[in-house]
């Protein structure tokens, strides 16, 4: 009997807790903070507010934390340096995913209807999480960005008019890869008979890039081996194997998390050379080669921005966040790819929350309004060097057609104790992604029912 | 010749893969054997250790004294669990004890990350992962290492069982719960005996696998080899622990190269090891070795 | 927790002429020629003959380990003989799986029971109508139209077999958390539920005091009397077996070693050697089975004696 | 005295066996689905009806179809959630390719579902316990393979995932949050009675006789292999029913990575803390593992302790798993058996004895 008082008691805390998120939950009904929005004085419309998913346990935590925390501490760098964004102050609130789903749903509709306009954007961090919002933003109106992750076909606006995987995609991240292999073997012509083994994990995001790098050694002649990394990839030893078998010239590195790692080991028991080893960005941090040891040194990855503490807005950070002891993350963090590439994401946010001021005033921005901006984002290379973040991303110029915005790619390499960039940016081959592109979002837009757009005010 | 020559690298990596699960498997079976529990939180307890013993390690604690301190922290856990843990829960269901286990391998995450963090560690423990020169196959130093470690701990283990007295009383137990107590044997002590047997073998699986691997979150994977191992080679049988190990990493190794290269079915891996468990299991339903449980009617 | 039923009246079973139980001279309606069974090197059964004859009341008895379980196990199909056959009713099934065995009329009780402990009374006695019950999977989904019938149908007949066992007040009650009387009893009621033509008892009354055993014996008899359900039993309590029983076959070592009316029975010197011990110099077959465990303690336990 | 049930006097068999013999149990069932159907349609938001009602029901359905197995019949599995997946997948081909109606959609996600389910039960014909829990993870790791392999299951499409058309049953056009919940509440609750009805009647008999004890149930009369087969198919219908509702009313968009193994460990995780063999318990066993969770991140939240994010979202982890393992140890068998022992409470009250 004193058992089940015991759990009596439990189960009033927990009813406790559930009647509070009852009250949280229908403090911010739809109806009424857009009704609060118009006439309520006290709701600060000089207060931005911005939704943050992350994830800081589990499996990808390393990336969760380092983005979530780079972007955080962006936006508290604009409050404590600039005082926001003309005068507007950024809040922002956090919520765990820890990369699952049904969370990272439950996240979005906790913090969708938060601030004066609601939320603006959201970031997923997660291609699962992504594609669970596709349909909800959508309806809600509420833009989606994935940098660098999420669904690729989503860079065609006229089907996706919320989703925004900006700067670049997979496909085009693969065609850039292939042109960097043409580049050092030294011309397009080299590419003819040469061995190319993609080792990407066996899950849909391991085999999106199979159908453009199948497209390419059509194009280029090269011969494409695609050999499934079973999950959760922590074994590879039968892959290197059919490697040393296979004998390729290069090796395309598509993993994620553990998975990126255990292969440059097996290079290097093969003695494979490991400046031939081309990793997806997801598998460049710091994170990804430390484990390994020596075995990583001269892999080599793409990536989409710079990495390290050498630019103006990452000193500023350090300064501005980590002086006054309001940084989100470990210091020692600070310049890491995962962090800079939070940076990016706080750039990009903030630069359309800018462009969506200009047109509708300075004042908290609202989904739709931000889903404009995004369209008709251009960030240029003086603008950037004005954020100072110059080198730190290529520019971005976006259009009603175009989600992507560039997909310009660079490559870095891992020296043992950094990543050094090696080279400039590298375009993708538009016009192959473009097409394919196409033909996925047009099989989507016929699935879900959807008439593309044919000018930018339509379905918005 | 040059085809056999690959045919045996990829048995004997097979197989020397195969005394790295063994490894974890082991684990499993010391728990299952003397408490009858599925130990789920075994793949956390490999973290725990894990992340414990690099992290006093690079706060400048010596190798062999982190090692040794990490053993500690794995005794005063095993002891911590069976107070907290298994002593309200004793002779419920095997299945609530499995759900506890379960429950407790959220809670070791979420401690081991709280307390050491998210970031994956480097571990070199200096032996290199670089094959032997002029071997006619590629053979990793690194590995016979492992598999060297795997027999000395599954010998350690059987000379523990058979030749010490607390190892009598445990093998006691296993046989008859109920006998065992009536001869003043304490099932508290031995429970946490065990735990903390396989806590030190959490720590070499995870010593053994975070060099492999760098010691993170992922070192909590390495269980889903292992419990095809476990049920391959029988539940509570040390000896189909290595064996099983040995059949589930050489075939997998020899199936998922032959298939991917010549029948293009890549990534079979993540269940063949199942699947061909399941098949034993068709003809032999606990396993190579395990210990038949007799209906009486 | 659940209220108290107040039974519609029920036809009972006296409504229909009882039926004579043809005693010893019955057909056979079970006939075990020539089985042995062994687990690895152990002989449990050896070239045992044995025959159950309608309407009688059978009783088994031996030592510990002569084989009494294992015979009832190979009837009821759980284990397979290596050799000889089994007829029931004169049909050969020696090699029927348990539950054909069950549907083809032959119900049985377990030795330290075998009741499903977390359901309650009733539903375990239900699970004897099983046979009874022919709806189909889809309708059981919906519990309506025939399948609601069949289980009102079904439902009746259990309740009678509550009122004969006097059970009605723990008809709601998980038998996991009854006294072991009880439990007893349930089992019984599960095994006449079946409606079988054959029951097999392993040791009904182990365990009881006088007062249940005397009830239990009722039952049995009246189930043979007034259902004219054939009995075979194994039981320790000689004072039982001599009142009830019809007939008495005696196992030893896994062989027959005696079959007879309990007056011969009783003064059978093989009978009385096995239960005994070896009182001559004619020492036990100890290579017949590797069991020798208590079987002097045994035979303090169960020695012959009149009530 | 709330739950007395004292002049209560069933006057026929029917009656006794009623789903609900109580006529408070009654009542309180009637009560529940006016709330379910009326009140919260009234009273709750987006964020409750489309991010917590929803997937609760789904997972409470899918957890009823594990308990079917595993409560009823006593069969262990850890690859519950794979049977989601098929269901899923096929309720999208379907969909797709003959433009099935919705509700003959989900139903034939379930008959897909369960004929796989049926493939993997075969093994139980020797298998048992902790052996065939382990084995049924071939099923979660064989059916994921197989669905990122052949990418025909995902219409062709580039990106292994899947994307549900709209849904329109008989003009009434489902789209909004609540339509969805309406839509997933109405499925659930027939098949939480059907779920009911089996347990009561012949077939879950046999079913729980052969988890309380095989060899005897056998001798009663009841094959072995036929009824876990068809526990295993049942099982795996509720799941590709849930899965199916989980694509076209939860998701929209999905790759396969959404039933992982985790979802899996999560639905053993809600019918045992529910409460084993019980349908009550698979829905409080859902609520529990699907809102705490959440429960404590808000918690999390509503405290605010800045500079130790890292540390809280652990101790997210830590008090999850704490909380299950003290669960189990104040009330082993579950939340329904709990709530069970409150009724007796209230039977007595306000009395003592």
């Amino acid at each position: 009997m004193q058992a089940t008082g015991k759990t009596l008691r439990v189960l009033l805390a927990l009813a406790l807790t559930a009647g509070l998120m009852l009250a949280a939950g229908c403090e911010k009904d739809p109806q009424q903070s857009s009704a609060e929005a118009d006439t309520g004085p006290d709701v600060a419309d000089n207060e931005q507010f911005i939704p943050i998913l992350i994830y800081r346990t589990g499996p990808f935590a390393p990336g969760g934390s380092g983005i979530g925390g780079g972007y955080e501490d962006y936006l508290v760098l604009l409050n404590e340096r600039d005082g926001g964004i003309n005068g507007v102050k950024l809040v922002f609130e956090e919520c765990e995913t820890a990369y699952n789903t049904d969370r990272g749903v439950e996240c979005y509709e906790r913090l969708k209807n938060k601030g004066a306009k609601g939320a603006p954007v959201f970031h997923p961090l997660s291609t699962g999480i992504t594609y669970a919002l596709i349909d909800r933003a959508t309806r809600d109106k509420i833009p989606i960005i994935s940098l660098g992750y999420g669904r690729t076909d989503a860079s065609d606006g006229t089907v996706f008019p919320y989703i925004f995987p900006l700067i670049t995609n997979y496909w085009s991240q693969n065609t850039a890869k292939i042109r960097y292999i043409a580049q050092t073997e030294g011309g397009e012509d080299k590419l003819k008979g040469m061995k190319i083994v993609n080792l990407h994990l066996k899950h849909p995001y391991g085999q999106e890039t199979i159908p453009v790098l199948n497209k390419m050694a059509e194009m280029y002649g090269f011969e494409v081996t695609h050999l499934p990394v079973p999950w959760p990839g922590i074994d590879q030893k039968s892959l290197w194997l059919q490697i040393k078998k296979i004998k390729p010239d290069w090796v395309i590195n598509r993993n994620w998390g553990i998975s990126c790692t255990v292969p440059l080991r097996e290079a290097a028991r093969i003695d494979f050379p490991r400046n031939r080893v081309l990793g997806v960005w997801w598998c460049g941090s710091e994170e990804d080669v430390v484990p390994a040891g020596d075995a990583a040194t001269g892999y080599v990855t793409t990536n989409f921005h710079g990495v390290g503490k050498d630019y103006p807005v990452i000193q500023d950070i350090l300064e501005h966040v980590y002086g006054q002891m309001k940084g989100n993350i470990s210091p020692t963090r600070v310049g890491s790819v995962f962090y800079n590439r939070g940076v990016i994401h706080g750039i990009v946010t903030t630069e359309a929350i800018r462009l969506a001021q200009s047109k509708y005033g300075n004042r908290a921005i609202g989904g739709t309004e931000m889903q404009w901006a995004l369209e008709n984002l251009d960030i240029t290379e003086a603008r950037l060097i004005e954020l100072g973040a110059g080198g730190l991303m290529a520019p971005l110029k976006t259009s009603w057609r175009d989600h992507e915005g560039g997909g310009l790619v660079r490559m870095q390499q891992w020296d043992g104790t950094k990543w050094v960039p090696l080279g400039g940016w590298i375009k993708p081959d538009a016009e192959l992604v473009h097409g394919m592109i196409k033909e996925s979002s047009a099989k989507y837009a016929r699935e879900k029912g959807i008439t593309p757009r044919t000018k930018p005010e339509d379905g918005i | 010749m040059e085809e056999f020559l690959f045919f045996m690298e990829v048995l004997v990596s097979g197989l020397l893969q195969g005394f790295m699960y063994s490894v974890v498997a082991l684990g499993f079976v010391l728990i299952i054997k003397s408490s009858g529990v599925f130990n789920f939180a075994q793949g956390s307890m490999c973290l725990f250790a894990a992340l414990g013993m690099v992290s006093f390690w690079e706060a400048g604690i010596p190798f062999w004294l982190a090692v040794l301190l990490a053993l500690l922290m794995m005794v005063v856990l095993a002891v911590a669990i069976e107070r907290v843990v298994l002593r309200p829960l004793v002779a419920r269901p095997p299945l609530i004890l499995f759900m506890a286990t379960i429950g407790l391998s959220f809670f070791l995450e979420g401690l081991a990350q709280g307390i050491w963090g998210t970031q994956p560690h480097g571990l070199d423990i200096g032996i290199p992962d670089r094959p032997f020169k002029g071997f006619p196959i590629d053979v990793s130093q690194f590995e016979l290492f492992a598999a060297g470690v795997a027999i000395l701990l599954v010998v350690g283990l059987v000379i523990f069982f058979h030749r010490t007295r607390i190892g009598r009383a445990l093998r006691a137990v296993s046989d008859d719960h109920t006998a065992a107590l009536s001869v003043g044997i304490s099932l508290r002590m031995i429970w946490g005996v065990t735990w903390a047997l396989a806590g030190m073998v959490a720590l070499v699986a995870g010593i053994l696998w975070g060099t492999r691997l760098g010691v993170q979150y992922s070192l909590t994977l390495i269980v889903l080899k292992a419990l095809a191992v476990l049920i391959l080679g029988g539940f509570n049988s040390i000896t189909g622990a290595v064996v099983g190990g040995l059949i589930i990493g050489g075939s997998e190794k020899v199936a998922e190269v032959y298939l991917s290269l010549y029948f293009g079915l890549g990534g079979i891996e993540s269940f063949f090891g199942y699947l061909l468990a399941m098949l034993v299991l068709f003809v032999r339903p606990y396993g190579l070795f395990g210990d038949e449980i007799i209906e009486r009617v | 927790m659940s209220g108290p039923v107040t039974p519609e009246p029920l036809p009972g079973p006296a409504g229909e002429p009882p039926r004579i139980a043809l005693k010893a001279g019955g057909r056979p309606i079970l006939q075990v020629e020539d089985i042995s069974l062994s687990f690895g090197g152990l002989k449990a059964l050896d070239r045992v003959n044995l025959e159950i004859r309608e309407g009688e009341i059978l009783a088994i008895i031996g030592p510990n380990g002569a084989g009494k379980t294992s015979l009832l196990n190979v009837i009821s199909g759980v284990y397979h003989p290596q050799q000889g056959r089994i007829l029931f009713e004169g049909q050969d099934r020696t090699r029927f799986r348990p539950h054909a065995v069950a549907n083809q009329g032959v119900a049985r009780t377990f030795q330290n029971l075998g009741l499903f402990r977390a359901m309650t009374v009733l539903e375990n006695l239900m699970t004897g109508r099983k046979k009874f019950i022919r709806t189909n999977f889809f309708l059981q989904a919906m519990f309506w139209g025939p399948a609601q019938k069949a289980e009102i149908e079904q439902r009746e007949r259990v309740e009678q077999i509550i009122d004969f066992l006097g059970i009605e007040h723990i008809r709601k009650v998980p038998v996991g958390t009854l006294p072991y009387g009880m439990q007893k009893r349930v089992e019984l009621g599960r095994a006449l539920a079946a409606e079988p033509k054959l029951l097999l008892l392993d040791e009904p009354m182990a365990g009881m005091n006088l007062e249940e055993k005397e009830d239990i014996s009722r039952f049995i008899l009246d189930a043979n009397e007034e259902l004219g359900i054939t009995i075979a039993l194994i039981e320790h309590d000689m004072g039982v077996v001599m009142d009830i029983c019809d007939r008495i076959v005696v196992l030893d070592y896994g062989s027959k070693i005696a079959d007879g009316p309990p007056a011969e029975i009783r003064n059978h010197p093989d009978v009385i050697r096995a239960y005994l011990g070896t009182t001559d110099d004619q020492p036990p077959p100890a290579s017949a089975t590797g069991d020798i465990t208590d079987r002097a303690g045994r035979a303090g336990g169960g020695p012959i004696e009149e009530t | 005295m709330i739950y007395r049930e004292s002049g209560q006097f069933a006057s026929s068999y029917a009656k006794d066996m009623r789903m609900f013999p109580l006529l408070q149990d009654r009542w309180a069932f009637g009560a529940l689905l006016v709330f379910a159907f009326v009140v919260i349609p009234l009273i709750a938001n987006d964020y409750w009806l489309s991010s917590i009602l929803t997937l609760f029901l789904i997972y409470s359905l899918s957890a009823i179809g594990l308990n079917i197995l595993t409560g009823f019949c006593g069969q262990l599995s850890l690859g519950h959630a794979a049977f989601m997946a098929v269901g899923a997948y096929a309720s999208y081909n379907f969909a797709v390719r003959l433009h099935t109606p919705v509700l003959v959609n989900f139903l034939l996600a379930g008959f897909v579902a369960a004929a796989v389910g049926l493939l993997f039960g075969l093994p139980s014909l020797r298998i048992k316990g902790f052996y065939l829990a382990v084995a049924t993870l071939a099923a979660q790791f064989t059916i994921e393979w197989v669905l990122v392999s052949f990418n025909w299951f995902a219409g062709g499409s580039m990106l292994g995932a899947i994307d549900t058309p709209p849904m329109n049953i008989m003009g009434w056009d489902v789209s909004s949050n609540l339509d969805k919940y309406l839509l997933t509440l109405s499925v659930v609750v027939v098949l939480a009675i059907v779920a009911k009805n089996l347990g009561r009647s012949e077939v879950g008999r046999s079913w729980r006789a052969i988890r309380d004890l095989d060899v005897a149930a056998e001798i009663m009369g009841i094959r072995l292999f036929p009824y876990k087969l068809l526990a295993f198919m049942v099982s795996s219908f509720y799941a590709g029913v849930a899965g199916a509702l989980y694509a076209f009313c939860y998701l929209g968009s999905l790759e396969v990575t959404a039933f992982e193994l985790a979802v899996s460990f999560r639905l053993l995780g809600m019918i045992i803390i529910g409460g084993l063999g019980t349908i009550l318990g698979s829905f409080l066993g859902a609520g529990f593992i699907v809102l705490l969770p959440i429960l404590i991140s808000q918690a999390i939240v509503f405290l605010h302790i800045s500079g130790a994010s890292d540390f809280l979202a652990n101790a997210e982890l830590m008090i999850f798993g704490g909380l299950i393992i003290l669960f189990l140890i104040v009330e082993p068998y579950g939340l329904a058996r709990l709530w069970q022992t409150i009724k007796e409470k209230l039977r007595l009250w306000p009395f003592p004895y």
